[in-house]
């Protein structure tokens, strides 16, 4: 069967080093596997890693699945696992996910141990981003006199335009940003998966209302993502399906306290906790395709604490204004994306016009992402929006980007334009990255969370929820998952 | 040309950081710098304008960052697409807009030219985006009758260009983009040959022609509307040339893979050495439409021709 | 049985305004091979019983009652298919403007033998080899090339003959020309009225020749009928009209025709159309005759011009070797002395417009001198020159657009009062104003009407008002009524005539008729392709004539001895 | 008689010209001028006066509760009395934003329209008048204009816009960059059309009278050529006005637009474009409606003005 299918936007090479984000992702998924992926309980399946094993504190051993072929017809072996690893270890994306590790050993032709610098908890977090690439078939020139494992960005090499994986299907065509096909590869290792696409033909459509208008009138099979306003559509259509699942990003605004003095004050930020109605938001503008938020990780994180609820309570609010003495309120510049987050533009609209009630008059500003980001840096506004979404899947993550007292060395605190900075929260994250007991763990990120919460640290909104439209014969709810990587390899299409 | 590639480069800071759109969320600041460095993003100004220009006299104008190709070649790939959706309206505009707008010039008070005109003014009146949408939405979910984005099957014409003219499939999804596309520009059109006729009917030499005895079709399609031809090819011209500006918001929305579908996009990745492309080529195809309006001027007009030189 | 005949055609313009009725109950009859002249002044209704006998009236226009018979058959009212075959093959039509008769994206012969085909049913050879014939009947030489050419190739007289051939297509019984000659040189418009007058002799063709020009009635037609605001006065033997007109209108326009016989003090008898009761003022003693203090210079000559040259690109290249030029003033000297009106005659494209330009400053010549009261205007700047520019001033060609349309007539003619500071006060620049319109015969109450309003007569009156606001000294009068009827053309010409008496004002007069020329010249120079072949005394000039040039401008000048002589007063000379 | 009854007497001719003028008659007699008149000034009218018509202040952020966002309008079943026309998706009066959207809009289309004027008209006029060198100059810089899309332009005037006064002003002066946005956008449309007519109307002999008279350059130019090229001018700007304010509408499309807590009709209208198909179709659909009556009527009455002003088709 022929899968068609629609994305926002398509992959930005073919090299799965080149580019950290979601389209990458999903195109290593159809094309390499990794050592060991997630599952729909958020553990981890083995997939060229056939098991592992704890060694010693700072090692962890995995056993390769042997009998591996790559498209090209060469079979997988160790030494593609370390090649694909060091060379991650140069990739300016990747960097950062395998900092802690110092090395890999080949111990034989099937087995590799990963080493990292001291105890981490979140090695097999990491070895989900590791995708053996074919060794062999990147290695030599090519015809331009580049080395064909060459890892450049914006560059033209070799890699972002020939891929060898052991993936499911292997890349027939691809004209970037207008189509891509994929074919299934006949060597495929899994001969258990139920996967019966034959050819995936993947279209970019940037347009939301176009992307749905596709989908329903039967020109596409697939969509992704499908906007809240299109749900409904969806659902009473007879020939689609909407498969939602609460996600993992979460939507904040942050409040600098640099800029505004008045943000300083506990009270005033807690204020505005209350005062930001995100079930609200959750409820009108999601239209009920996002979790409210009261923390940062969602539920099934090791952060996550039950008992932090959304807390909107305008009274609370006034009063705790009126404590601070500022009753009578302040002005704010805020901003915001356009068109970066699901109903971006609308939810800062929505929180200026909740912080009105506070007295707080806010000067609200969007604009595209692209220019977006250099004001974010330059932490050009009062209140500024800010989603994440944890590359390690876990609540650690989130502190140590969004709320860390800020360290140009370690890199924490990189997205902390609130400049919110507490050592005794950054003290215990750090402790939780090199704890690999969980329990312990687990409850030392809770600690931090309800700390955050406490003290107003930002302002939480919402985790989106993640939602695919599709017609009735392809099974997507079986290979959809949280991480927005559908295992496509596994995808059964009815005829 | 060169007014043009100073402004559209100047204006390329205010676009944004290109860097980012080439990064994941955690890439660390510094490691950002090191990367722009290396693009020679953080040159001064003159450096990097004297830099594009150096190239750009050799024909070089510059790699995408997005597609790590030259910028030129890029378009050039997209262009066809474009032109093809630029053309087929064209031809909407053409073989519609003359018939109605001489009609309506014939019979001022039928009530087939009030229709035409009422309709005009409200294509006047209706933004584009709001026509495509619909367009999708009557024609493709409702009836289910047409293809609601892309180009469908292309057929390779001469070498690299690939035509949807030539397959069925290809002219299904031509057909509502190019409703949208010419939707701006037809009730302009129609308009323009209405007044136009009227006034080619109201001369000297038509009420000659009548005098003369000859039959109505003859003095309508050939004396009046070969005056009538004149300003719409002039006007036309000028038009054609901002249409190919405004297959921007309908590229986006029917999902086209053409020029300015790929500006937008390059707009919102700060692709930069492809918008400097973008206008590049866009400011060559103004200056060719207009040029070649002026040659089809002076083939139907024999007083320029004999004028010669003169403009 | 007559050829055609009209009996009580009425025709009428409903209008919100209530229905105007252009014709009023005309009624004539014309025989094979006779040339019936229909006069009458500018909207008298000529046109309008010829676009009706074919029923191509404009838009509101309705033939409303009376019957038109051709040969026997009525085809009054005829629409559609009926009339079209009438058009074109039994009435064929010439309009007077051969520069908008001809579609200028089609060449002649394409619209020639369209005409051919769609009258008598050819094939596309016999056609070709018709319009050859025709072309070559209308004395078209090298008809091969020709027909392959478009209208802008061809000259004014030329495409007329083309427009006569197209007419001729069909072999139609009836011509109509509708001022057939208005638009061409008295030389052309003799070659073109001899050539009507031959075809309706040869080929036994009636022929109905709309006019206004006494002249050519008086040449051509056998018969003539007069009208007046859409009523036949007169109609009769064109001898007998000419020499015994028995309708007073019909005599004051007779007497209102410039002539070359004889020179007349003015024109009497026009009042009959247009009565002006505005008492004319004092002029001596008004602002308007202040004498300012001229300075000194050599009195004889306030205007000399000296070896002018004057040359347009008329092709515009990059290269100098590719452009090409025509000498539009080639050495052009003359002078004109305090107080005398000096005429400028010659043939379209002659150069004298662009003469009158250069002198008013509104071309700078490519060498030569102007030298105006002893002043060399070349050599000044524009600022030195604005104080010259209000001596010398321009009466232009055209009525319609030489006033400005969107001011008032008052604030038209107060603008060069107040931009040269003439007068003391608002007040006295009105008073002025009012004065000027009393003057010229517009009455004071005018002055807050605008241009359109008014009749070419009338704005041509405007425009002399505009001349004098700046009490100039000299008066460029560019054809001042070529675009007039004869009748409003005495008028103006005698308006000019007292002004200069009352006023002493120099005059340069531009003009291509010969007998307005005798009316108001004292000197004459005559212009040939842009260089002056003759300077003589008016009276010398037209008794003996020395260039072989002007000697066959006064050749072919229509000769109206015919003219009633009744009530005319003749110049005295001083 | 006093000056006084004088000016009395003038004043009362003036309105009699007005009333007996080809204008009013025509007007009286057209039953699309007149019903498309009535509706744009009662649509103006509305706007002009919306803080007082308007039973919300739509831009007033204190107002709005998120949670009666997507109200439809009062009619429908679910509907609350408390907004006639629904509420948009974040809880505004759907009525009070349309009055408001529509000042915003008309007031963008007025003044973009006045600057195109401003700046098409002098360079229309200089380049026609002074023709040669200043012609071609002229000329050229209108086709690389326009080669720029309003898109572009809008992009570049930011840019000019940010580096000038930061950012932080932005939103205060949205209104101010549009009008300039698209007033620099479009002139060539302008020039391009007083061009033509002052080639036509410079051949004319009252120019040329007027040069004889001695005035300058900038006199005649404003003068004389000016007020007679104006009936071109007035019917382009009934369509250009109509243009304004379809093209800011597409520039809030690409996010290039009002503030978004001050949406104009055109930003209204593409905001709730994503929810006309999932039910709350009064979001889009009614300030749709009225945005298109309005353009339409504007450009009726364009057209009415165009045929009236027109001397060819005034005896027909
Ligand atoms: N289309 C029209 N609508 C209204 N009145 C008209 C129309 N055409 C002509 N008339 C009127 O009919 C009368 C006669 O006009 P006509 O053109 O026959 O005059 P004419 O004698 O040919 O004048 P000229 O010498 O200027 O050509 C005029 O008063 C004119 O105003
Ligand atoms: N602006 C111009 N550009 C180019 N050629 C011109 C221009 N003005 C006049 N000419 C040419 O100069 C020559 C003289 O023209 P001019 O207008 O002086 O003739 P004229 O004697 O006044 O003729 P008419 O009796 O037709 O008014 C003509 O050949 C004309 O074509
Ligand atoms: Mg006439
Ligand atoms: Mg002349």
């Amino acid at each position: 069967a022929t899968l068609k299918m629609a994305l926002d936007a398509d992959p930005v090479s073919l090299d799965p080093h080149e580019q950290l984000s979601g389209g990458t992702l999903q195109m290593s998924h159809l094309v390499f596997d990794p050592l060991v992926r997630w599952n729909k309980d958020l553990s981890f399946d083995g997939r060229l890693a056939e098991k592992w094993e704890r060694v010693d504190e700072n090692t962890m051993r995995f056993h390769l699945r042997k009998g591996v072929k790559f498209h090209s017809g060469n079979e997988m072996t160790a030494a593609d696992v370390k090649w694909t690893f060091d060379r991650l270890l140069t990739s300016p994306d990747f960097k950062a996910v395998f900092e802690p590790f110092s090395g890999m050993n080949v111990v034989d032709e099937y087995t590799i141990e990963l080493v990292t610098k001291r105890p981490y908890p979140l090695v097999l977090n990491a070895a989900s981003y590791i995708f053996p690439m074919d060794s062999k078939h990147y290695s030599g020139m090519d015809d331009k006199g580049q080395e064909k494992g060459l890892l450049k960005k914006h560059a033209d090499t070799y890699a972002s335009r020939n891929a060898s994986g052991t993936g499911p299907y292997t890349v027939i065509e691809r004209q970037q940003g207008v189509k891509m096909v994929y074919d299934r590869f006949d060597g495929y290792w899994d001969a258990n998966s139920p996967g019966n696409v034959d050819q995936i033909v993947l279209t970019p459509i940037k347009e939301a209302p176009t992307r749905v208008a596709a989908l329903l009138a039967g020109d596409v099979d697939f969509i992704a993502p499908v906007p809240p306003t299109d749900h409904k559509r969806l659902e009473k259509s007879e020939g689609t399906d909407l498969v939602t699942m609460s996600g993992t990003r979460v939507i904040t605004f942050q409040l600098n306290q640099n800029r505004v003095e008045a943000f300083k004050d506990k009270r005033v930020r807690q204020a505005i906790a209350y005062a930001v109605n995100n079930e609200g938001i959750v409820k009108k503008i999601m239209k009920g395709f996002a979790t409210a938020a009261g923390q940062q990780g969602p539920k099934g994180y090791a952060g996550y604490v039950e008992d932090l609820k959304p807390r909107y309570d305008l009274k609370k609010a006034k009063a705790l204004m009126a404590e601070a003495g500022y009753e009578d309120g302040f002005t704010i510049t805020m901003m915001a994306p356009n068109n970066r987050y699901v109903n971006d533009e609308k939810i800062a609209q929505a929180v200026s016009s909740m912080l009105a009630k506070i007295n707080i008059k806010v000067d609200l500003k969007t604009m595209p992402k692209a220019q977006y980001w250099p004001e974010f840096d330059k932490r050009s506004a009062d209140m500024m929006m800010i989603g994440w979404h944890a590359d390690t899947e876990d609540s650690a993550n989130f502190t140590e980007y969004l709320l860390a007292c800020a360290d140009e060395a370690t890199g924490w605190g990189q997205y902390n334009s609130g400049n919110y900075c507490n050592p005794a929260v950054d003290k215990l994250v750090k402790a939780a990255g090199s704890e690999t007991d969980p329990a312990k763990r687990a409850a030392m990120l809770q600690e931090v969370e309800q700390t955050l919460y406490d003290d107003a640290a930002y302002i939480p909104l919402h985790w989106q929820n993640l939602a695919w439209g599709a017609s009735k014969k392809a099974g997507i709810e079986e290979v959809v998952n949280v991480m927005d990587f559908p295992y496509l390899g596994d995808l059964v299409v009815k005829e | 040309m060169f007014v043009i590639s100073l402004i559209s480069f100047s204006i390329q800071d205010n676009l944004g950081d290109p860097l980012r759109e080439m990064v994941g969320q955690s890439v660390s600041e510094a490691e950002r710098e090191r990367l722009r460095d290396e693009l020679g993003l953080n040159d001064p100004f003159l450096t990097q304008y004297g830099r594009f220009i150096t190239k750009a006299v050799q024909g070089d104008l510059g790699q995408s960052y997005f597609f790590k190709e030259p910028a030129l070649d890029v378009i050039m790939a997209k262009l066809p697409a474009t032109l093809e959706l630029v053309f087929g309206a064209t031809l909407l505009i053409i073989v519609i807009s003359i018939p109605a707008g001489v009609y309506a010039a014939i019979r001022p008070n039928s009530v087939l030219t009030k229709v035409i005109l009422g309709f005009s003014i409200l294509g006047i009146s209706v933004p584009v985006f709001l026509t495509a949408i619909f367009c999708i939405y009557l024609f493709s979910i409702e009836l289910g009758w047409l293809p609601s984005y892309g180009r469908g099957d292309l057929v390779p014409v001469f070498g690299a260009w690939e035509s949807g003219y030539l397959t069925k499939d290809g002219l299904l999804h031509l057909v509502l983009p190019c409703i949208s596309l010419a939707s701006i520009m037809l009730p302009l059109f129609i308009r323009l040959v209405r007044s136009e006729m009227v006034e080619a009917l109201s001369t000297e030499y038509v009420r000659f022609a009548k005098a003369k005895g000859l039959k109505k079709v003859r003095i309508y399609f050939l004396h009046a509307l070969k005056n009538t031809m004149l300003p719409v090819i002039t006007v036309g011209g000028v038009q054609i040339g901002t249409m190919v500006a405004y297959t921007i918001l309908t590229e986006t929305v029917f999902q086209w893979p053409g020029m300015g579908f790929l500006f937008l996009e390059a707009v919102n990745r700060v692709d930069t050495p492809l918008i400097v492309a973008y206008l590049i080529v866009v400011g060559a195809i103004f200056v060719i439409v207009n040029t070649l309006v002026d040659l089809i001027y002076g083939l139907i007009n024999p007083t320029v021709r004999l004028a010669g030189g003169e403009k | 049985m007559s050829l055609l005949s009209v009996d009580k055609l009425r025709i009428e313009f409903p209008s919100r305004h209530g229905t105007a009725v252009s014709v009023k109950d005309v009624s004539f009859t014309l025989e094979k091979g006779e040339i019936l002249g229909l006069v009458g002044e500018s909207g008298a209704g000529k046109s309008t019983i010829g676009n009706g006998i074919i029923n191509l009236l404009s838009a509101p226009g309705r033939v409303a009652g009376g019957k038109i018979i051709l040969d026997g058959e009525p085809i009054q009212g005829l629409e559609g298919e009926a009339m079209r075959q009438i058009r074109g093959s039994r009435i064929g039509f010439i309009f007077q403007d051969p520069m908008t008769s001809l579609n200028p994206l089609l060449t002649i012969g394409t619209q020639l033998m369209e005409t051919v085909i769609a009258t008598r049913n050819t094939d596309e050879n016999t056609a070709r080899a018709r319009a050859l014939e025709l072309l070559d009947a209308v004395g078209i030489p090298e008809p091969e090339l020709r027909l392959a050419q478009y209208p802008h190739q061809f000259s004014g007289g030329m495409r007329q003959r083309v427009v006569i051939a197209i007419a001729l297509a069909g072999d139609p019984e009836l011509i109509i020309a509708d001022e057939p000659t208005t638009a061409l040189d008295v030389s052309v418009q003799n070659q073109v009225l001899e050539l009507i007058r031959k075809l309706c002799k040869e080929r036994d063709v009636g022929c109905i020749l709309v006019t206004h020009d006494m002249g050519v009635i008086a040449n051509t037609t056998d018969r003539v009928a007069v009208l007046y605001q859409g009523e036949m006065v007169e109609c009769g033997d064109t001898m007998d009209i000419l020499e015994r007109p028995q309708h007073p209108y019909t005599r004051s326009l007779i007497s209102a025709v410039p002539r070359s016989d004889i020179k007349l003090h003015r024109f009497p008898q026009v009042d009959y159309i247009e009565k002006a009761d505005c008492k004319p003022i004092d002029i001596k003693n008004h602002w308007l005759g202040v004498k300012e203090d001229f300075g000194s210079f050599d009195h004889d000559k306030l205007l000399q011009v000296e070896n002018l040259n004057l040359r347009f690109v008329t092709q515009n290249a990059f290269l100098e070797k590719n452009r090409r030029y025509v000498q539009a003033i080639d050495n052009v000297s003359f002078h004109v002395k305090e107080g005398e009106t000096f005429g400028l005659v010659g043939e379209s494209g002659s150069g004298k417009s662009t003469t009158a330009r250069v002198i008013a400053g509104l071309y700078a010549p490519q060498s030569g001198n102007v030298i105006f009261a002893g002043q060399n205007m070349g050599q000044m700047s524009e600022k030195q020159r604005r104080p010259l520019r209000r001596e010398i001033q321009m009466v232009f060609q055209n009525p319609y657009s030489s006033l400005n349309a969107r001011m008032t007539v008052a604030d038209i003619i107060a603008e060069p009062i107040h931009f040269h500071d003439l007068a003391d006060s608002a007040m006295q620049t009105r008073q002025i104003v009012n004065d000027l319109l009393d003057h010229v015969g517009l009455g004071a109450a005018a002055g807050r009407r605008y241009p359109h309003e008014f009749s070419g007569g009338q704005r041509q009156r405007i425009s002399i008002a505009r001349a004098l606001a700046t009490r100039p000294r000299f008066l460029i009068c560019d054809e001042p009524t070529s675009a007039l009827d004869v009748s409003v053309q005495a008028q103006i010409l005698n308006l000019l005539k007292d002004l200069q008496d009352e006023l002493g004002l120099t005059m340069l007069f531009i003009s291509h008729d010969l007998p307005v020329i005798r009316q108001m010249c004292d000197r004459i120079a005559v212009m040939k392709q842009g260089a002056i072949v003759e300077i003589n005394d008016t009276d010398t000039l037209f008794s003996n004539p020395q260039d072989p040039y002007t000697q066959n401008l006064i050749d072919v000048m229509p000769h109206l001895d015919h003219l009633s002589r009744e009530g005319l007063e003749l110049e005295t000379v001083a | 008689m006093s000056s006084n009854t004088l000016a009395q007497a003038a004043e009362t001719t003036k309105m009699q010209k007005f009333f007996k003028s080809n204008f009013w008659y025509s007007f009286t007699r057209d039953k699309v001028a007149i019903v498309s008149f009535t509706i744009f000034v009662i649509l103006a009218g509305a706007a002009l006066l919306a803080p007082v018509i308007a039973p919300t202040n739509p831009y007033d952020m204190a107002a709005i509760d998120i949670m009666d966002s997507e109200l439809p309008p009062s009619w429908s079943e679910e509907g609350d009395e408390r907004f006639l026309l629904g509420t948009d998706d974040q809880g505004r009066d759907l009525l009070s934003t349309i009055l408001y959207g529509m000042r915003t809009s008309l007031t963008i289309g007025l003044c973009a329209v006045m600057l195109q004027m401003f700046l098409g008209v002098v360079i229309g006029l200089s380049s026609g008048y002074f023709g040669g060198r200043m012609d071609s100059f002229l000329m050229r810089m209108a086709d690389i204009q326009l080669s720029f899309s309003t898109m572009m332009v809008a992009i570049i005037v930011l840019a000019v816009f940010q580096a000038s006064f930061g950012s932080e002003l932005y939103s205060k002066l949205a209104m101010l960059m549009l009008i300039l946005v698209i007033g620099i956008a479009e002139w060539p449309q302008y020039a391009r059309t007083i061009r033509a007519s002052v080639l036509a109307e410079k051949k004319k002999e009252y120019v040329e009278a007027a040069r004889v008279m001695g005035f300058g350059s900038g006199r005649i130019m404003f003068r004389h050529i000016l007020p007679n090229c104006l009936s071109p001018i007035l019917v382009i700007s009934t369509v250009q006005i109509a243009n304004a304010i379809i093209s800011e509408a597409a520039l809030s499309f690409l996010g290039l637009g009002m503030p978004v807590s001050q949406p104009s009709l055109g930003a209204l209208i593409s905001s709730g474009f994503e929810y006309i198909f999932s039910g709350s179709w009064w979001i889009t659909v009614i300030p749709g409606i009225v945005l298109v009556v309005l353009v339409l009527v504007m450009n009726l009455l364009g057209d009415w003005l165009r045929d009236v002003m027109n001397p060819k088709l005034y005896k027909g």
